[in-house]
């Protein structure tokens, strides 16, 4: 019923860092709604993720949270939702070409660009490498949107070289190791900064970097704040993260989807095409973080100073 | 202490609620070798492995008294701890591991570390090959490299490296020469006088004759006759275990030989190792309608490539022509052969002739399925109808076509092979030593099938080492040896004697 | 002799072990989920979530009967599935053009595949490997790596439509029809091969129990909307691979050929021909797996099928199909596929965490299998 | 008649095709990279990425061989590698406790699959598959699905280390002694069995080769950092299976049973106790594969290994171990993961697309293994 509902949260995969967190915030957030929370994760496979939503829905929930693994192949689960008249918000990622009731996320053009001017700051020239994210994934398309806006001027002004590009399966870091490895090779390490795009990829390409002694030389971008980068931040061998205050989407995902259930109109900012319709989006705004500003984090009560000194 | 080696009492092994043994009773005294005699599925193999634990205790009902005291062994380890060591009716070797490390194998010799004491293995497997009379056997290599023959003297080699009391020795001889099996029986006397016990199965009676003090006949898992050998002979032997006097081992059925039906041309297959040697060496023959040729030769004179190249089934890489009426024809594949009208029982029975999951029935009918098939469907009645046919023509022993055909005694699985090739209804029938494992009666009827067969105008060529049955029903008979043909000879007044000595290359080419 | 008897019942039955598993994991999860579990509408999502690893178990089990494998399968199915998304969306075909096209190339490949196995000799293993990489790397090209949406909604309805109530009920009918047919023609064929029959009121009972689950199934189907397209084709595949498999000449050497491949070849059976077919079917059956899994996602997707091939043949496995070969029933396998299917769909209606589904998920089936080689252990 | 000759030759040297394979690849590479390929911190780089799967090759290779397969490596070596993180960082341990308790646990787990393979009696296939559900899980539930970092800097040195050169040195020295000492127990050995020997000058050639090959080898590496320490572990554990394999009793026994379990049980031989054993072996090397994969990775992840048991199953087949068991070498699997890592390595360096990169391997695999099959097929 209206005052306690029951919510179902389909995340892709909880073996990205990130999505652990924000299970944990949003639970927390939603209990304190009053509403029940059903998680299911797809490991990385969308007809488990599919199968999954069919699940929730006969479990009778009330609305639907969806991290979707690949944007593009709800639409009929969504549709099944529709029929058993559940409310469906897409959490961070969009759901393209579907009957979605809200969208939440973070600026993720906004966050692909605060990486690539964080670099370009560092290295204004040289040769670049962008390690992309899962090429299912739309956020890693609009990531890489936001890396070519500031980067595409001076490419073609020629100050910067693009020496390779390719997008990492699943944001896999043991892969991102390996391509980088082989693209320090195949450039003879010549390699001037690596637009990584989150902060699972960036450790598999430090790893490499550090295999060649280059860790801390060559910077490296990320997002997400991951505990094992913040680290990496304050030992210098990550250029920067970007900071996504995970308690503050998870906090207002939960304010939506009780919302949504109480028929009431949400509070959403702007709209986003997917495809289907004009979804009801709500943006929230990525905090970039580097060394210089990671006290950020133990004051926003993100991580403890004795986590980040690694006790 | 007993007087006995071991007793069994009331011995009960049930499969699936058939009881192959039903109450069978069994000892031996210490130096004593028994002759275990039966029918094919009479029990004799399962009795065996009931007393080295092949079925562990539990999984049979009885009792078995070793040395005095009841034994309850669960596994072939503790049987062979105590001295009882048996040789399978079935080769039990590992082809990947020398010749060496099998007959060593599970009672290796080791150096700290449990390395293997390879100098020491070899050097003792030598000893014994060299005892059986096999010095030309290279304990290095893999036993693969050796035919069904040698590699039976091996696995026997294996049994005599172990300390037996008791040596159970299951059709040991069914795959050697005569030659050979003189050596076999040599040992098993030397093992007598050092006190070893010994049971000694076989389906060549005279061998049981020349070497056993008891004859212990068993029928349908019941036990028949004990007698002292003193008392017995072959025929007596025979008798009590077809429940009838048989008056003579060959059959006599006129035939009459037509014109010529097969002609195998300058036939050569190379060895798929060593393609520089031949194993079959330009060797041409004809064979006539209604005609059964025996070809005889010493093991390993390439008996079988050659008839597997007929076939279309050799491995390797061969050339010659064969000529089918007249017309060549070409044999590619076993397929194409059946299609031309030849048929194979295949020597190695196991390997190439049955299918184990498959039921008795449906391994008979294998070869023709098709023939019974309306549209996709089998029409299983027909089908067996034509099986019951086939099993009562032959007097195969089965409870249920539906049984897998691994239920079947060793000597029944042959009859249900030979039915599959039969019902092809071949021109041109080939069979490689049909009769190896098979009890005196069904050999009869296997002879009696060859000459009705020829008789009704099929040609047969029948592979084998036993002279006897070559001399007993061939018309025509070559001899093989070193892959070259060595002997051609019309079956009149002809002699073991003969043979051999054209097999050891001593007599050319008497021609037919 | 208590034990004895027990353990022979089970020998009889094989799939008892199973059926009985089913039924107990059924009861804990419909217990737990306060019977959320056992509604109809959540049977019916579970069947459709099996339908796929279902049609392709079809296909796997004539494959591992031989003596084969095949790894490619998910890949295949991925790769089938998208070329169907794009035959629709980007060339806008109409449905039967899309659906013969999808099932003639998945015959193809898997005769290709046949082919490398029975004539060129490679290892089936090493094929389906192979076959893994290089298929899903031609639906990444040919795809671009983006998914391809959204299909038509006729494609759409093969993964999400239902048979109408009525026709349903029909189907019933005729099933149990073809049951009593079918008992009646084993009464005749027992007594034929001269083995004891069983008394007439056992078949009897054996024959209402069939038509009360007939019933049941049928009803509880109706009751939410109808039997899904996707359980009905998976039931079409149930009976004709087990037609094949114990009523035709092929099927009869497929099983000879996987027992012995020797002994069937020198029975004058085209050992390698046969090979190269099962092959073809399964090429087939990833066809049809592709479109459903395509229909049901409405969309083409680059990662559809990744890792499909592991519960394919698990489900054949766990459904009592010899490792070695010469043995195996297609019954058994789609029972091997509900298993898993009911227990991925029971523990997250349960709400468990992903980590303990994963290892419940682990220990259950390797118990299930334990049960099924200890029961059976009676022979031997 | 030449032809056949050719064939004799590969049959005799069964790895030669694939080590023309590997010339011709690296070959290619190299003139595409123009030369980068074949630098010496390339080829430092490839062995390094293939150390893991070789790794595991070591222990799989004996349970293809025995007739089984493991699919829980990659499983396993996840959840041992998140293990050895967690000893890490968050419990402190020095490390050469974290090292022996973690090889302690990959033993007790290794131990455990074979238990259920051997005495349970549950296929291999099903244990392997639940075992990779059930560790994968019990990683996430300890790991929390976090990657745990940064390791020690002691651990990270065991991936990313490198032998002094001048060790590097002394160990090819002795290598080459070795195999000399090897070249001579085989003459020997022939000799004393009347087996035809190879002339002197053959052998001496053999020698020969085999020291330059070896100090080729040192000398590439040691141009580079010297021998990379997983590399130097991977010699090691070769020169230990080999021994194993073809020197002890155990190793013996392992074919024995693979080729003919009957006759190895009736034998005598202790086939179920052989079987647990070489799980546990197995589980060993998970844990050596999951050390050096955190120490490379210099952090624990929760999808560490995923879909490893694939590469390392692939390098057993391509490197000649037979699917029916019985027979196979350690060195063979080696090579055949050495042809896997130059295929990724040399089309990563190439920049190929990813696609593409999946279509040639795929391709290559079966290519591979269609050449040494048909090149030996002389017997069918
Ligand atoms: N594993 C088994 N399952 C079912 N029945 C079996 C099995 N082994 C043997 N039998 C049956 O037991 C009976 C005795 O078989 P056994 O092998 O002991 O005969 P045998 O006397 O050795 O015959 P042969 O001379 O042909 O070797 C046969 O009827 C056979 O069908
Ligand atoms: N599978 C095999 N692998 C290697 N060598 C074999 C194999 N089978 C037989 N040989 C060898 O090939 C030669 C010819 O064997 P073949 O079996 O043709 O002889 P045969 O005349 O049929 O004798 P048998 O009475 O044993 O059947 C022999 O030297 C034998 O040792
Ligand atoms: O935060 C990232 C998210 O936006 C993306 O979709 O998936 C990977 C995460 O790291
Ligand atoms: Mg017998
Ligand atoms: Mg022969």
């Amino acid at each position: 019923d209206a005052n306690h509902p029951k919510i179902g949260f389909s995340i892709d995969d909880l073996r990205v860092e990130r999505w652990t967190r924000d299970r944990d915030f949003f639970v927390a957030a939603a209990e304190q709604l009053g509403a029940k929370v059903y998680v299911q994760s797809a490991d990385a496979s969308e007809q488990r993720q599919m199968a999954q939503i069919e699940n929730l829905i006969a479990r009778g929930v009330d609305v639907l949270v969806i991290v979707p693994y690949n944007a593009t192949v709800l639409a009929n689960a969504v549709s099944q939702a529709k029929k058993a008249k559940v409310k469906v918000l897409s959490y961070d990622r969009l759901i393209l070409n579907a009957d979605v009731d809200a969208y939440i996320s973070f600026d993720n053009t906004a966050v692909g660009e605060l990486q690539a001017t964080a670099l370009v700051q560092l290295k204004p020239k040289g040769n670049y490498y962008l390690l992309g994210g899962a090429p299912t994934d739309n956020n890693a398309k609009m990531l890489r949107e936001g890396q070519l806006k500031v980067l595409q001027p001076l490419v073609d002004k020629g100050a910067i070289k693009i020496v390779g590009k390719q997008w990492v399966k699943d944001w896999s870091a043991a892969e991102a190791m390996a391509i980088v490895e082989n693209a320090l090779t195949a450039n003879g390490n010549k390699i001037d900064a690596v637009v990584a795009s989150n902060d699972g990829t960036a450790g598999g390409a430090i790893q490499a970097l550090a295999a060649q002694k280059l860790a801390g030389k060559v910077p490296v971008s990320g997002q997400d704040a991951d505990l094992a980068a913040v680290r990496r931040v304050i030992a210098g061998t990550q250029a920067m993260t970007v900071y996504k205050p995970l308690r503050q989407i998870a906090g207002e995902a939960a304010k939506l989807s009780v919302q949504l259930v109480r028929g009431e109109k949400p509070a959403t900012q702007a709209q986003i095409d997917n495809g289907y319709k004009k979804v009801d989006t709500l943006l929230l705004k990525p905090i970039l973080l580097t060394s210089a500003n990671v006290d950020l984090l133990v004051k926003d009560g993100f991580y403890t100073q004795a986590q980040l000194a690694g006790k | 202490m007993s007087e006995y080696l071991f007793e069994m009492r009331q011995i009960v092994k049930r499969f699936g609620g058939v009881a192959a043994l039903n109450g069978i009773d069994l000892k031996i005294r210490p130096g004593e070798c028994i002759g275990l005699c039966g029918e094919n599925g009479a029990g004799k193999s399962t009795l065996m492995k009931v007393l080295s634990a092949v079925y562990p205790h539990g999984s049979w009902e009885g009792e078995i008294l070793w040395e005095g005291q009841p034994l309850r062994a669960h596994s072939v380890r503790e049987t062979e701890a105590a001295g009882i060591i048996i040789i399978h009716q079935e080769l039990m070797l590992v082809p990947e591991l020398s010749v060496a490390e099998n007959i060593f194998l599970g009672h290796e010799l080791t150096l700290p570390g449990g390395r293997m004491n390879y100098p020491a293995m070899n050097q003792r497997a030598e000893a014994l090959l060299r005892e059986l009379r096999l010095p030309d056997v290279n304990v290095v290599l893999p036993v693969k490299q050796y035919g069904g023959g040698h590699q039976q003297l091996i696995e026997i080699a294996k049994a005599l490296n172990k300390q037996a009391k008791l040596l159970i020795l299951d059709e040991p001889s069914a795959s050697l020469t005569a030659a050979e099996t003189d050596v076999l029986l040599e040992i098993v006397r030397g093992l007598k006088a050092k006190g070893v016990a010994c049971v000694y199965i076989s389906h060549k009676l005279e061998e049981v004759a020349a070497i056993c003090d008891t004859v212990v006949v068993i029928r349908d898992g019941q036990h028949i006759a004990s007698t002292p050998m003193a008392q017995m002979d072959v025929p007596t032997i025979v008798a009590q275990m077809v429940g009838r006097e048989m008056s003579q081992m060959y059959p006599q059925i006129p035939h009459a030989v037509g014109e010529v039906v097969l002609e195998a041309r300058h036939i050569s297959c190379y060895d798929p190792d060593q393609p520089s040697r031949k194993r079959v060496d330009e060797v041409s023959f004809s064979l006539r309608k209604g005609e059964v040729l025996g070809i005889a030769g010493l093991v390993g004179a390439g008996r079988t490539e050659l008839v597997s190249k007929l076939f279309g089934a050799y491995g390797g890489m061969s050339e010659g022509e064969i000529w089918l009426n007249g017309r060549k024809v070409e044999n590619r594949t076993p397929l194409q052969a059946i299609a031309h009208g030849f048929a194979l029982v295949p020597e190695d029975r196991k390997q190439h002739g049955i299918v184990p999951d498959l039921g008795v029935g449906a391994n008979i009918t294998l070869s023709v399925l098709q023939r019974y098939a309306r549209l996709t469907r089998i029409d299983s009645t027909a089908e067996l109808l034509a099986i019951h046919q086939q099993i009562s023509q032959l007097a195969l022993k089965t409870a249920s076509p539906a049984l897998p055909i691994t239920a079947l005694s060793g000597g029944n699985q042959q009859k249900a092979v030979l039915a599959k090739m039969l019902l092809t209804e071949p021109q041109v029938l080939i069979l490689d030593e049909p009769t190896r494992g098979v009890d005196v009666g069904a050999k009869f009827e296997i002879y009696r099938l060859i000459l009705e067969l020829a008789a009704q105008g099929v040609a047969i060529i029948m592979v084998s080492s036993e002279l006897p049955e070559v001399l007993g029903i061939s018309d025509r008979v070559l001899v093989m040896g070193e892959g070259r043909l060595c002997g051609d000879f019309i079956n009149q007044n002809l002699t073991q004697e003969q043979l051999l000595a054209a097999a050891i290359g001593q007599q050319q080419y008497s021609v037919a | 002799m208590k034990n004895t008897q027990f353990k022979q019942l089970f020998t009889q039955y094989k799939l008892l072990a199973l059926m009985v598993a089913i039924a107990l994991i059924w009861a804990f999860f419909s217990w737990k989920t306060d019977g959320d579990f056992a509604t109809a509408r959540n049977l019916s999502n579970l069947m459709r979530q099996m339908a796929i690893t279902g049609i392709l178990a079809c296909g796997m089990v004539f494959i591992i009967i031989a003596g084969e494998i095949d790894l490619s399968v998910g890949s295949l199915l991925g790769l089938l599935g998208g070329a169907a998304a794009l035959l629709d969306v980007s060339h806008h075909l109409p449905l039967p053009a899309t659906l013969a096209l999808v099932l003639f190339c998945g015959l193809l490949v898997g005769l290709f595949n046949g082919y490398l196995t029975a004539y060129a000799g490679i290892p089936s293993f090493i094929v389906g490997l192979g076959g893994m990489l290089a298929y899903r790397g031609v639906l990444l090209g040919v795809s671009g790596g983006q998914t391809i949406a959204p299909v038509s909604p006729e494609l759409t309805a093969l993964g999400q439509g239902y048979l109408a109530p009525s026709l349903g009920v029909a189907l019933g009918v005729l099933l149990v029809a073809l049951d009593v047919l079918l008992v009646w023609q084993q009464r005749r064929l027992l007594a034929l091969h001269r083995l004891p029959l069983r008394s007439l009121w056992t078949d009897g009972l054996r024959v209402l129990a069939t038509a009360a689950a007939v019933g049941g199934f049928v009803y509880l189907f109706n009751s939410y909307e109808g039997i899904p397209l996707p359980v009905l084709l998976l039931l079409v595949l149930l009976g004709v691979f087990s037609y094949i498999a114990t009523q035709t000449v092929f099927g009869r050497r497929i099983y000879a050929l996987g027992s012995n491949m020797e002994a069937a070849r020198l029975s004058g059976v085209n050992v390698r021909a046969i090979k190269l077919w099962i092959f073809g079917l399964m090429g087939l059956m990833c066809a049809l797996g592709g479109l459903i899994n395509t229909a049901r996602l409405a969309a083409g997707s680059p990662s559809a099928g990744t890792a499909g091939e592991l519960d394919v043949i698990a489900a054949c496995f766990i459904g009592g199909t010899s490792m070695r070969g010469g043995a195996g029933t297609v019954h058994g396998a789609l029972i091997g596929a509900l298993v898993m299917a009911s227990l991925d769909n029971g523990m997250s209606m349960l709400d468990v965490d992903a980590y303990w589904q994963m290892i419940v998920k682990g220990l259950i089936l390797t118990f299930a299998v334990w049960v099924d080689v200890a029961t059976r252990s009676a022979r031997r």
